[in-house]
């Protein structure tokens, strides 16, 4: 578990994935996201069900929350990022939680004996892996795209790529609205199992599992929820909107082979996203082989539905969906162009009139910087967990001295893990020294603790 | 009286240090060069001392680099006259929009602008605000005015008295009797004269209607952009009756020229008297339970205490009066220490608060609603009889040292924002040099600085409870 | 008159009994989101005036008239003469301003329902025997308890620590009349406890405040020597 | 046959949503203004402005990609396909198999990601503010929303809505203290979901505190016709899955009677007005939060479906 978890990026032994996958070529950090952590995966798959023998329970609960804990994290390590590989990265992470969330859940329904659910689960993170793969290598591809032509993975340097890099934005908008797990696309496809397999369990029957296991649902929805948050701004930010350097404003169109790669990656995408019966049949022998088990056969079902359990439990069509949304805005396109006007007329953005915000400005100060765009966020997330911290100064009037911003934060794996034991000893025999000193919260503060302690022992062991 | 440069920086430093208090910083065209003018008052008291200096090279040492306070007249002041502040901390054109404008420095990591105005969605007059950002966090926010430049200040000047009061009374349309009245009190002062008491007590119910009306629209606009949508209709309500209150009494909804030098033009008959008595009762029933709403609504308290948090300290160095100053621990009112009549015969209470905060500002303004009821019921009850004018003197008849003397005024009235300074000097019936300053000049500086710590959704809440004059600055 | 127990199914008279238990755990909750002192007083309120209906419907489903005094107490003191009490000592002591919660809303929801899933755990083990909607009642009722005490924990104005309290003893009436009724002598003697609480807990506020012109606890630990 | 009546169910539902969604939008209006004591715009003024925007040139800012104008069509195509699978009058809807309740929230996810990029693609300030701002509350109401799904679909057995809803009108869920935290839970989501008070102002005019119209302040014409009509949609969506899940009386059932469904319709309506007329109190009761302050809103939902899915475990051991 610790290899295999170090190896797949698991929070805490995550710290050196964003450091190595951005520091290698594209196309080898595109294999390392796409393939080397799934080795990882491969390894504890095997190592989990196939040679260990019968799990314990709580084998599952420690994977699944794990596995929550890595995907919420990973994610708001990926906002929080200006680098394009070191977000693509961080997104990594957060994509092995959510398969690992997956295998956890596997692993809890395995040792209770409840094949069916836990062929579902396995499915689910096996699905995901491969999606991630799809995805990711794409991403990696549009980020090496990126780089060479700008020269820079800084979003903060970037802005206004759709328009010189017509055709390479598409696949990695696509890539984009997959990997934030967005209908009918493949991302959601696998979330959608794996929430599907969490709604299972309730039928477990040990107590932690029941209550653990809608909690890290509430992860995965949170994870899925930042992770349009972070693609929206990496999207928005490097593709949308005007440059913000001179190198992106001269980016020049990736080469074909590139192009290719990527719109065939990205059209695999849409595929599995649209069809995910026929890829769900394709990892069937696999939990057939580890638990004995198969989810029912997709591919038959009428319009190429979905149906984990049964019909009246949940059913997803991905293609039907896709089908209606596509006829409904033909509807409103040809509706409106029939009874509406069909004029589009193009003016600038109302700049307040100030040449700093015209059509021929050159700084593009009034954009969204990829750190301010975060900020709501880093704030309100990240304050406590990786404490954020915004320190603004402004003089006071008439001093003419710039006004100063500096934002920073840390991980805490670092701050909490990997600094020395001994300032938390050092802590402790402070605090003893200080026991003498309580306040009357502080008393009935340590009078609640121990209460509470005292109902875990009895919750737990009697 | 004219001091010479020496004397001048000593000025500067006094202010500097807060024993005394900037008022206002003007320039008058001479044939030869300008003049410039500083008024200050010592601290805690409304007696108004004039400096001057002459410039007659256009360049004078800057009061701005002593005290920031006078950094948006002295930058005015340059762009009309030409003139230059010599070590100037910012010397920056203000009204002058013909070059490109550097705003103010940031540094920092992933900063970006929010640009605001000139032209807005709501209507209010036209004034561009810059943020300096990061996501929700203001690094720092510049207000830059100058739009509506109108020369108001120019257009009185070598213009008949009668015509340049209808001028002051148009400075600010929100604080018209107040203006009117601080221009009509500078004039007599010039000329000698005196109103007659009935005109007074009349010229101090106007403005203490004008108080009520703006406090009202103030309460209900703040708790609006607060979000809170029910109490601005509420208050909106009770203003209209104020204003349809004017319009009967005074045949005018904002009492726009009712204050004349020497008097003022409209009566209020004893029947009118007793309508405003009636009506000042309701209304105050009525806005009791108004208060209580506000108070009550802890969503909307959520919002206003704590934001937009002014300093004492910045409110006492920027000498911010009004409410703005009173919320953020500054005791001064211009009617209790200036004591012009008719507030010399009553006794003035300053309410004053040390929170400084957007619900202070807003409860210093429900204190002194009770207290404009209060002066007015007592002017109505001890209205004198008599004349309502006193004329003023005919420069045609005037004798010879009258004729070839130029004679100077100037007043301190308390407007519903604060202190309104005027200025005047008069020769041979004409206005020859004029200022009539605003208190929201101190105000937007106390914005920007009141800003910090706010994020970007709070602005137009913290901007409101401050709520400055955009004319009252673009004279 | 009919009483409930004769127009519905007992089924559904318990799981009333269950929702309104449940209320109560939900406006302790509201109690932990509030942070501006009134209005976590009109949530005292609210909190006693659930409790006032529980009690009140526990008496009508157990035949229990002494409960309706203990409903009736609960309705008339709690909900309505401490609450509006407590609203004029806010007022003369003018503390308008924010209370501060000690480590953040969120996180003391978050702990909150950590409470509850523990109180619900704990219940369902000790009191596996019992009846299943009594047991969870009285896992409810604890929940509350335990709210009440993390309310007191986080708060450092001490007009919110009484609330708190006063909150917790809510959750120990719902486990009294939850637990088959007590004799009503108990019940009496805890409203007067709590008025009385609520007496000298009103004049020490006071004197707080003339001493150190503030009710935050915090202050007082200053005075104590550990001046943070 | 068979096929037909529901096919035919699902084409008035996607009519019908369409068709109300304005006037739902407009009655709060009106309500609104006459709490606040004021006369307010005609209850038809919504159509009367879709109707004026439509004819109009629509006006893009230059430097926009084809996102912008792609945009618009999208998000109205995803929220009008989600109303309609949220079934209101009736359960037996057609398509209802295909996306269960997680499904028409993700759809709802997929609008809000091409709205973001779209105000992302203007390169303003407001375009950037709006954007960030949503990341942030939808960052918290979509696990939330979830948590809801979870309650719900736990008691029914099923995160179908045509099965859910005919479980609730079944009775067989009884009286539940989940269901409760649920409804508590799914009203805040919806308020923070539709930019409702106290999360947004939808009558602002102050740009700086705007969320949703901040993301289409530049839109013109045609498109703002889109998406204030996808905006109402969303409206009555959340208004009708409140009705489905938590009143679903009056809803005809499969193989209903031609007056059965129109008692349905009736109540239907009823229902909506009802909430209507309660959207309008409570918007005038309360102010709008400061921003920072809605995290511990919508995190408040999050953390209610939570205890309403802990508590559902501990009944379901009974």
């Amino acid at each position: 578990m610790l290899g295999a978890g170090s190896k797949a990026g698991l929070v805490p032994l995550h710290v050196w994935l964003p450091r190595a996958h951005p520091a290698a070529p594209s196309h080898v950090s595109a294999l390392m996201s796409g393939v080397m952590t799934k080795v990882a995966i491969y390894a504890f798959i095997r190592i989990v069900f196939a040679l260990v023998g019968p799990a314990a329970w709580w084998w599952g609960l420690v994977v699944l929350v794990l596995g929550g804990i890595t995907a919420v994290l990973g994610v708001l390590y990926a906002l929080m990022e200006d680098d394009i590989k070191t977000i693509l990265a961080y997104s990594t992470i957060e994509n092995i939680g959510l398969i690992f969330v997956g295998l956890g859940l596997a692993l809890a329904f395995k040792a209770d004996g409840m094949m069916l659910a836990a062929a579902l689960a396995l499915t689910a993170a096996l699905f995901h892996a491969f999606n991630h793969m799809l995805f990711k290598s794409t991403l990696f591809f549009g980020a090496g795209a990126i780089q060479h032509a700008t020269g820079t993975r800084d979003l903060a340097q970037l802005g206004g790529l759709i328009h010189r890099m017509k055709i390479s934005a598409v696949p990695m908008l696509i890539a984009a609205m997959a990997i934030a797990a967005l209908p009918p696309l493949n991302g959601f496809a696998s979330e959608w199992l794996l929430l599907q397999a969490i709604l299972l369990s309730p039928a477990l029957p040990q107590f932690g599992l029941k209550l653990a296991v809608p909690a890290i649902g509430a992860l995965v929805a949170l994870a899925a929820a930042f992770a349009a948050a972070c693609f929206v701004r990496l999207f928005g930010i490097a593709y949308l909107g005007k440059p913000r350097s001179q190198a992106a404003e001269a980016a020049p169109e990736t080469d074909a082979a590139s192009r290719s790669a990527m719109i065939g990656l990205a059209a695999l995408c849409v595929i599995a996203g649209l069809l995910p019966g026929l890829v769900i049949d394709l990892f069937a022998p696999v939990s057939d082989n580890l638990l004995g088990v198969r989810v029912p056969t997709q591919s038959g079902l009428p319009w190429l539905t979905i149906m984990p359990v049964t019909a009246s439990r949940s059913s997803y069509d991905p293609l039907l969906i896709a089908l209606f949304v596509t006829i409904s805005a033909c509807l409103a396109f040809l509706s409106l162009r029939r009874f509406g006007s069909r004029i589009i007329r193009s003016t600038p953005a109302w700049g307040c009139g100030y040449q700093e915000f015209g059509p021929q400005a050159q700084t593009r100060l009034s954009q969204y910087t990829p750190s301010g765009f975060a900020q709501p966020i880093r704030r309100v997330f990240a304050a406590s967990v990786f404490r954020a911290h915004d320190l603004v100064t402004i003089p006071p009037p008439g001093d003419a001295a710039p006004a100063r911003f500096t934002s920073s934060w840390t991980d805490p794996a670092w701050a909490t893990l990997y600094t020395p034991l001994i300032s938390a000893l050092d802590w402790t025999a402070d605090r003893m020294n200080r026991l003498q000193f309580l306040t009357i919260r502080r008393y009935l503060a340590f009078v609640f603790a121990a209460l509470v302690v005292l109902l875990v022992w009895v919750a737990l062991w009697r | 009286m004219m001091v010479n440069s020496r004397t001048w920086q000593a000025a500067a430093s006094d202010l500097a240090t807060g024993r005394s208090i900037f008022v206002a910083l003007w320039a008058e065209a001479q044939d030869d060069g300008c003049i410039i003018h500083l008024a200050g008052r010592p601290q805690g008291s409304g007696e108004v001392r004039l400096l001057s200096l002459a410039a007659p090279d256009r360049l004078f040492p800057s009061i701005a680099q002593h005290h920031p306070a006078a950094s948006l007249m002295e930058r005015a002041l340059c762009d009309v006259h030409g003139l230059t502040a010599e070590a100037s901390p910012d010397p920056r054109p203000w009204l002058d929009h013909s070059t490109p404008y550097l705003f103010k420095p940031v540094t920092g990591d992933g900063v970006h602008q929010i640009p605001v105005g000139p032209v807005h969605a709501g209507i209010i007059e036209p004034g561009h605000f810059r943020f300096s950002v990061n996501g929700e966090t203001i690094i720092r926010l510049e207000v830059r005015l100058g739009y509506t430049h109108k020369a108001t200040l120019g257009l009185m000047r070598g213009h008949m008295i009668d015509h340049a009061a209808q001028l002051a009374g148009r400075i600010s349309g929100d604080s018209t009797v107040a203006y009117a009245f601080a221009f009509a009190r500078a004039v007599e002062q010039a000329l000698g004269i005196k109103a007659p008491p009935r005109a007074t007590a009349l010229r101090g119910i106007m403005a203490e209607l004008e108080r009520l009306a703006n406090h009202f629209g103030d309460i209900g606009a703040i708790c609006n952009d607060g979000g809170f949508p029910l109490m601005n209709v509420l208050t909106a309500a009770l203003r209209e009756r104020v204003l349809r209150l004017a319009a009967t009494c005074f045949g005018h909804r904002l009492m726009m020229d009712r204050i004349i030098p020497g008097g003022v033009t409209t009566d209020l008959t004893a029947a009118h008297a007793k309508l405003v008595l009636t009506t000042l009762t309701d209304l105050r029933g009525q806005w009791a339970r108004l208060f209580e709403l506000y108070e009550k609504t802890a969503s909307l308290q959520d919002r206003v205490v704590t934001s937009g948090w002014l300093d004492p300290m910045i409110a006492q160095r920027l000498g911010c009066g009004g409410y703005v100053g009173r919320a953020s621990g500054q005791d001064f009112d211009a009617r209790r220490d200036a004591c012009y009549p008719p507030y010399d015969t009553l006794a003035i209470t300053v309410p004053h608060l040390t929170a400084g905060d957007v619900d202070a500002r807003l409860r210093i303004r429900m204190a002194e609603l009770e207290q404009s009821v209060t002066v007015i019921r007592t002017l109505l009850a001890t209205m004198p009889p008599g004349a309502l004018c006193t004329p003023l003197p005919d420069p045609a008849n005037l004798t010879t040292i009258e004729r070839n003397d130029a004679r100077v005024g100037h007043a301190l009235i308390e407007g519903f924002r604060g202190d309104i300074f005027a200025h005047v000097r008069v020769h041979r019936g004409r206005i020859e040099d004029v200022m009539l300053r605003d208190p929201s000049w101190f105000f937007w500086p106390a914005l920007e600085a009141a800003i910090e710590g706010n994020i970007v959704a709070d602005f137009p809440l913290c901007n409101k409870s401050f709520n400055p004059s955009y004319s009252g600055c673009d004279l | 008159m009919l009483s409930p127990t004769e127009l519905f199914s007992s089924a559904t008279t318990l799981s009333i009994a269950h929702v309104l238990a449940g209320a109560l755990v939900l406006a302790s909750f509201m109690m932990l989101y509030q942070n501006r002192l009134s209005s976590v007083i009109n949530v005292l309120a609210l909190h006693s005036a659930v409790l006032g209906i529980a009690v009140g419907w526990q008496a009508a489903i157990q035949h229990a008239p002494e409960l309706y005094i203990t409903a009736g107490l609960a309705l008339g003191f709690k909900a309505i003469i401490i609450p509006i009490a407590l609203q004029r000592i806010v007022i003369r002591l003018g503390i308008h301003r924010q209370i501060e919660a000690v480590g953040g809303i969120s996180l003391t929801m978050l702990a909150g329902i950590g409470l509850v899933a523990l109180s619900l755990v704990v219940m369902l083990r000790t009191a596996a025997h019992a009846d299943a909607l009594a047991r969870e009642d009285v896992a409810l009722a604890l929940a509350v308890i335990l709210l009440g005490m993390l309310m007191m924990v986080t708060r450092r104005n001490a007009v919110s620590q009484i609330v708190g309290f006063m909150s917790l003893e809510n959750g120990l009436i719902l486990a009294a009349a939850g637990a088959q009724g007590m004799p009503l002598v108990v019940e009496i003697s805890v409203a007067f406890s709590v008025l009385i609480a609520f007496i000298v807990i009103g004049v020490f506020l006071f004197r707080i405040r003339e001493r150190f012109d503030t009710v935050d606890s915090a202050a007082l630990d200053a005075f104590r020597g550990e001046a943070q | 046959m068979a096929l037909i009546t529901p096919l035919l169910l699902q084409l008035v539902q996607m009519a019908l949503v369409l068709a109300i969604a304005p006037l739902l939008a407009g009655l709060v209006r009106v309500l609104k203004a006459r709490l606040q004591r004021r006369a307010g715009p005609p209850l038809l003024q919504f159509y009367r402005d879709l109707a004026k925007l439509i004819i109009k040139d629509a006006i893009v800012a230059t430097g926009t990609s084809w996102i912008y104008r792609a945009a618009p069509y999208v998000i109205f195509a995803a929220s009008w396909v989600s109303a309609s699978l949220v079934p209101s009058f009736g359960t037996n809807l057609l398509f209802s198999w295909s996306g269960d309740l997680i499904v028409i929230v993700a759809l709802l996810g997929t609008a809000r990601f091409c709205q973001m990029l779209a105000a992302l693609d203007l390169g303003t300030a407001f375009g950037g503010l709006g954007a960030s701002r949503e990341a942030m509350f939808a960052s918290l109401a979509e696990p939330a929303m979830l948590m809801i799904v979870f309650t719900v679909a736990l008691i029914a057995g099923s995160s179908q809505l045509s099965v859910i809803a005919t479980f609730m009108h079944s009775g067989a869920a009884g009286l539940r203290l989940s269901l409760g935290l649920g409804l508590v839970a799914l009203v805040i989501v919806a308020l923070a979901e539709t930019g409702r008070f106290p999360v947004d102002n939808p009558a602002t005019h102050l740009e700086l505190t705007m969320v949703h119209e901040a993301m289409v302040l530049d839109y013109t014409g045609r498109h703002l016709a889109l998406l204030d009509l996808a905006h109402a949609l969303k409206l009555t969506l959340y208004m009708s899955l409140i009705a489905c899940i938590f009143v679903p009386f009056g809803m005809a059932g499969p193989g209903a009677a031609p007056a059965s469904l129109a008692l349905g319709l009736l109540a239907y309506l009823g229902k909506l007005v009802l909430g209507a007329v309660l959207l309008a109190i409570f918007e005038t009761a309360i102010a709008k939060m400061r921003v920072f302050r809605v995290p511990n809103f919508i995190g408040a939902a999050l953390m209610l479906g939570l205890l309403g899915t802990l508590l559902l475990f501990v009944s379901a051991t009974l």
